[in-house]
């Protein structure tokens, strides 16, 4: 229990940095966080005690398996997490051409 | 020829990585090897010829348990200079800095041996390189002329390097 | 021959080879792009007399098990029919539009790439028959609308994309971590499955919890009014067809079919009672504020973004009613604002490619100088803001009359002033943009060449015979099946896996 | 962008053929160990992030090589989709694992999952040309402005 708690604060840490950074990096970086989080949680969940790899072959029989489906899903969300990352942190570097800053109280539109 | 040894060179590492001998596993060595031919043969080894002399092979094999004893040396003098600095905290046996030394390696490959030899031995850390100039931190600098500490530093592992590949 | 995984596959594979084409072909991807689109919505067109049933298709031929799904399941039912209509009609006209309009900006190919992926996302969530692809394919559409929001590279798109990613970020993130819980919670991540095990559970604190997760992440991504700060700014940053496309279909997909999808017929909406309240609250306060706040813009197409806000809260609030009626104008709201939005959408950008300016203080009298143009916002406007013959004004008068029947009479009463504030704005930006006097240095605009004028009379002669969806027989096939499947709440479970 | 002194070059010219290798075993052998498409993917380019860090870029052609990753990016999912329509029509049924219901292979075998371990193939490609162009979009095109 205690590690879902944990990373549900890891995750609000997160979402902190997304909220109240004033860096566009930070704010990417905080995106991380936030994506890390909720893989680690989902990895958690598909956890079991003393669980195996799940592969079913004809000697291995009667063992807790590992869930593996979480485990497919993270590394889907991963990819995912991976594109948003870099769409967002090229954009950061465009903007950073046009302003010469990453300060979002320098750039007109972002801030407020 | 170049890409030739790069093939032999990426089975060989397929075989060992796999460690198995099935007429499946083969075919794909083979594709995976001809493949990274292509692409990096060009770049891989750039004097192939060197390979096959058997004179180079010979001081590679010396070469090897002499850095090993380099380096088991450096490493009972750094735990040395260590455990007395814990017992002498006001005079420590250590004079750190860097050095210039003079390298008389010529062939590019020997200077990054040459230059990861001594950062692989404890107590020295090459930090750059500029043609035959190398810098080097040392936790005890033996001498700040160049002469001197090329002497103390490199010439141990240059007269091996200086055969194995010029 | 199963069609159904067509949706997904050929606007993802012409995606990438659109590049390959364009590179030796130049000026191949209109075509191309065109004929995909067209072959998507004859395909949907097709589907239509079938909507009454509904189709599961299992990706890979992995069967259910004793009732139990363990592979991805694509699923085709009224609603995803009458989606699917939506978004491949509007995506048809769309791309249409773009061939002329899109030539101004430079890397036509590029452009088209991200439409077919935002369209190949957009139709994977409505057959998406689990949480998890669901989910990714939402991403996909969302990644793709992040990049063509800021095509213009102006630091204006920029900014306005950067925005909408921090919070569409946000959101997908919270809709990720809900799934998570949810997973935790049923073992399972399939909508029939899962409604099932959710039906057996009843109502735990984590579901609770799941359902407050799913609502704000969905409610970013349709930019209902706490959540609506990133619409404002990057559906006008977007190319014209691209707005039209974000405000017609995307925040509908990505934000109301998901929403629907999951508290209806996974959920289920009787499951948590506080569920109807919030969503009528969230519906009237967008409904109101988007109205009041588009009443006050100057930008032509600001003032198009916050009235999407508005007619996006009447649609929530119409399924917040969760009587049938209601749920039958919230979707009939939801096609006539699809078809309306986009229009409008392509008139400001055949303004804009004319005039280079949407600003309704420098604009004026274009009626004369670009009649098909003014004609067809014209009747999109009036359509809009709910006058009698058009369309419009039936989704509103069922909505209005569902709300008064369910017993929400002060409700229904909010959304008919609501209307009221839209037909003000509306006729502000008719009279701004389309009558009056015409300004000196617009004297020299002209008609929006045929290719962009082909769509938008196409919409007009739609967004006008869409009142006749309320007859009987078509009703009977469009709107009907897709009532249904939203009526019948959980027992989406057993139309999905019998039994 | 300048490349790096030359223990960086010769140690990296010395490494990639054996990083590329590690990720085509990574590659083929997905289906079978840890990782797969993606994991291979990403040592795939690797190294070829490697070799424009430590030779810099003037040593490579940047427009071609920014075309050639979107080409291949293009190349892998044009070749995952056929793949998934393979299984269409020999099987009927989207992404029908034809070859490996027809011919089981024994577990644990190279050449015993049918049509997954093709699609890991494409989708290496794929990925390792997708993060090819984000890194020459974000490192090398920005470098090149600035100087």
């Amino acid at each position: 229990m205690t590690v879902f708690i944990l990373s549900v604060i890891l995750f609000l840490i997160g979402l902190y940095g997304v909220l109240v950074k004033r860096n566009l990096i930070k704010i990417a970086l905080g995106f991380m966080i936030m994506e890390y989080a909720i893989n680690l949680l989902f990895v958690l969940i598909g956890y079991r005690a003393g669980g195996t790899a799940p592969i079913f072959t004809q000697d291995v029989s009667g063992q807790i398996f590992v869930d593996p489906l979480p485990q497919a899903l993270v590394l889907t969300a991963i990819v995912i997490g991976l594109g948003t990352t870099a769409l967002l942190v090229s954009f950061a570097v465009r903007i950073y051409q046009k302003y010469e800053s990453f300060d979002i109280r320098k750039i007109r539109e972002l801030r407020g | 020829m170049k890409r030739i040894i790069t093939i032999i060179f990426a089975f060989a590492v397929w075989m060992m990585l796999t460690w198995n001998t099935h007429p499946e596993n083969l075919i794909i060595g083979g594709i995976v090897a001809l493949i990274i031919g292509l692409l990096f043969g060009n770049n891989f080894i750039h004097h192939p010829m060197k390979l096959l002399s058997p004179r180079r092979w010979i001081f590679m094999l010396i070469y090897i348990p002499l850095f090993l004893w380099e380096m088991a040396k450096a490493n009972f003098d750094v735990a040395y200079r260590v455990i007395v600095s814990i017992f002498r905290p006001k005079n420590m046996p250590i004079n750190p800095g860097i050095v210039r030394i003079k390298t008389a390696i010529q062939s590019e490959m020997g200077r990054t041996f040459l230059a990861n030899s001594i950062t692989l031995t404890p107590g020295t850390f090459t930090i750059d390189i500029k043609d035959d100039i190398l810098y080097i931190h040392c936790i005890n600098v033996p001498a700040t002329d160049l002469e001197t500490a090329s002497r103390q530093i490199a010439r141990r592992f240059e007269n091996v390097l200086i055969k194995i590949f010029d | 021959m199963n069609w159904i995984p067509a949706f997904v596959a050929i606007p993802l594979g012409a995606a990438f080879l659109i590049p390959l084409i364009e590179h030796w072909i130049k000026g191949s991807s209109d075509f191309l792009t065109n004929a995909v689109t067209a072959f998507l919505m004859g395909l949907t067109l097709s589907f239509i007399h079938q909507a009454a049933q509904t189709q599961v298709y299992f990706v890979g031929g992995w069967e259910p098990a004793e009732g139990i799904p363990f592979g991805i399941a694509l699923v085709v039912d009224g609603l995803s029919v009458l989606m699917l209509l939506v978004v491949n009609s509007i995506a048809f006209f769309a791309t249409l539009y773009s061939v002329k309009y899109m030539a101004r900006y430079t890397d036509k190919g590029k452009f088209f790439t991200l439409f077919m992926l935002m369209l190949a996302g957009m139709n994977g969530v409505v057959i998406a028959g689990d949480l998890f692809n669901m989910f990714v394919f939402l991403e996909i559409t969302a990644i793709a609308s992040y990049a063509l929001v800021a095509f213009g590279i102006g630091s204006e798109e920029l900014e306005a994309s950067f925005k909408y990613q921090v919070l569409g970020g946000t959101a997908s993130a919270l809709v990720l971590f809900g799934i998570a819980i949810f997973y935790m919670m049923t073992k399972t991540l399939n909508f029939a499955d899962a409604s099932r095990v959710i039906a057996a559970t009843g109502v735990t604190p984590a579901l609770l919890f799941v359902s407050v997760l799913f609502l704000v992440g969905f409610g970013l991504k349709s930019a209902l009014m706490p959540f609506h700060a990133w619409l404002p700014d990057a559906h006008p940053s977007a190319p014209a067809p691209i707005s039209a496309m974000l405000s017609g279909v995307v925040i509908k997909v990505l934000g109301v079919y998901t929403l629907v999808r999951i508290f209806f017929n996974v959920i289920g909406i009787g499951t948590i009672p506080a569920l109807k309240t919030v969503l009528l609250s969230l519906g009237v306060i967008s409904m109101v504020a988007g109205a009041f706040l588009a009443l006050g813009q100057q930008d032509m197409k600001r003032l198009l973004a916050y009235s999407s806000i508005s007619q996006v809260g009447y649609i929530i609030f119409a399924f917040g009613l969760g009587t049938e009626l209601g749920i039958l104008g919230g979707l009939f709201h939801l096609m006539n604002h699809s078809v309306l939005k986009s229009l409008l959408f392509l008139n400001s950008g055949a303004v804009v490619y004319e005039t280079e300016s949407r600003d309704m203080e420098k604009l004026g009298g274009l009626m004369h100088k670009m009649p098909v143009t003014g004609t067809t916002s014209m009747i999109a406007s009036l359509s809009m803001s709910g006058l009698p013959p058009l369309g419009g004004f039936f989704s509103k008068l069922i909505i209005i009359w569902a709300s008064i029947d369910a017993g929400y009479p002060l409700l229904g009463a909010v959304a008919v002033i609501a209307s009221i504030v839209t037909l003000a704005y509306y006729f502000k930006l008719q009279k701004e943009v389309f009558l009056g006097k015409l300004a000196d240095a617009f004297q020299k605009a002209k008609e929006a060449p045929v290719l962009m004028c082909i769509p938008m009379i196409c919409l007009a002669i739609i967004s006008v015979g869409l009142g006749l969806l309320l007859l009987d027989p078509v009703r009977e096939m469009v709107l009907t099946p897709a009532v249904h499947v939203i009526q019948g709440g959980v027992d989406y479970a057993r139309m999905v896996l019998g039994g | 962008m300048k490349g790096m002194t030359v223990i960086v070059k010769k140690i990296s010219q010395l490494m990639v053929p054996s990083i590329f290798l590690l990720g085509l075993y990574v590659v083929v052998h997905g289906h079978l160990t840890p990782g797969g498409g993606f994991a291979g993917g990403v040592l795939l380019v690797g190294c070829f992030v490697l070799q424009i860090l430590a030779y810099g870029s003037d040593e490579v052609r940047n427009d071609l090589k920014k075309w050639r990753a979107s080409l291949s990016e293009s190349i892998g999912i044009v070749l995952f989709l056929f793949i998934a329509l393979l299984g269409l029509f020999q099987g009927g049924v989207f992404f029908y694992n034809t070859i490996a219901r027809a011919h089981p292979g024994s577990a644990l075998d190279l050449f015993s999952a049918g049509l997954i371990p093709l699609s890991n193939l494409a989708i290496g490609i794929e990925v390792a040309a997708a993060l090819f162009a984000i890194f020459l979009t974000l490192a090398v095109f920005r470098m090149e402005k600035h100087t």
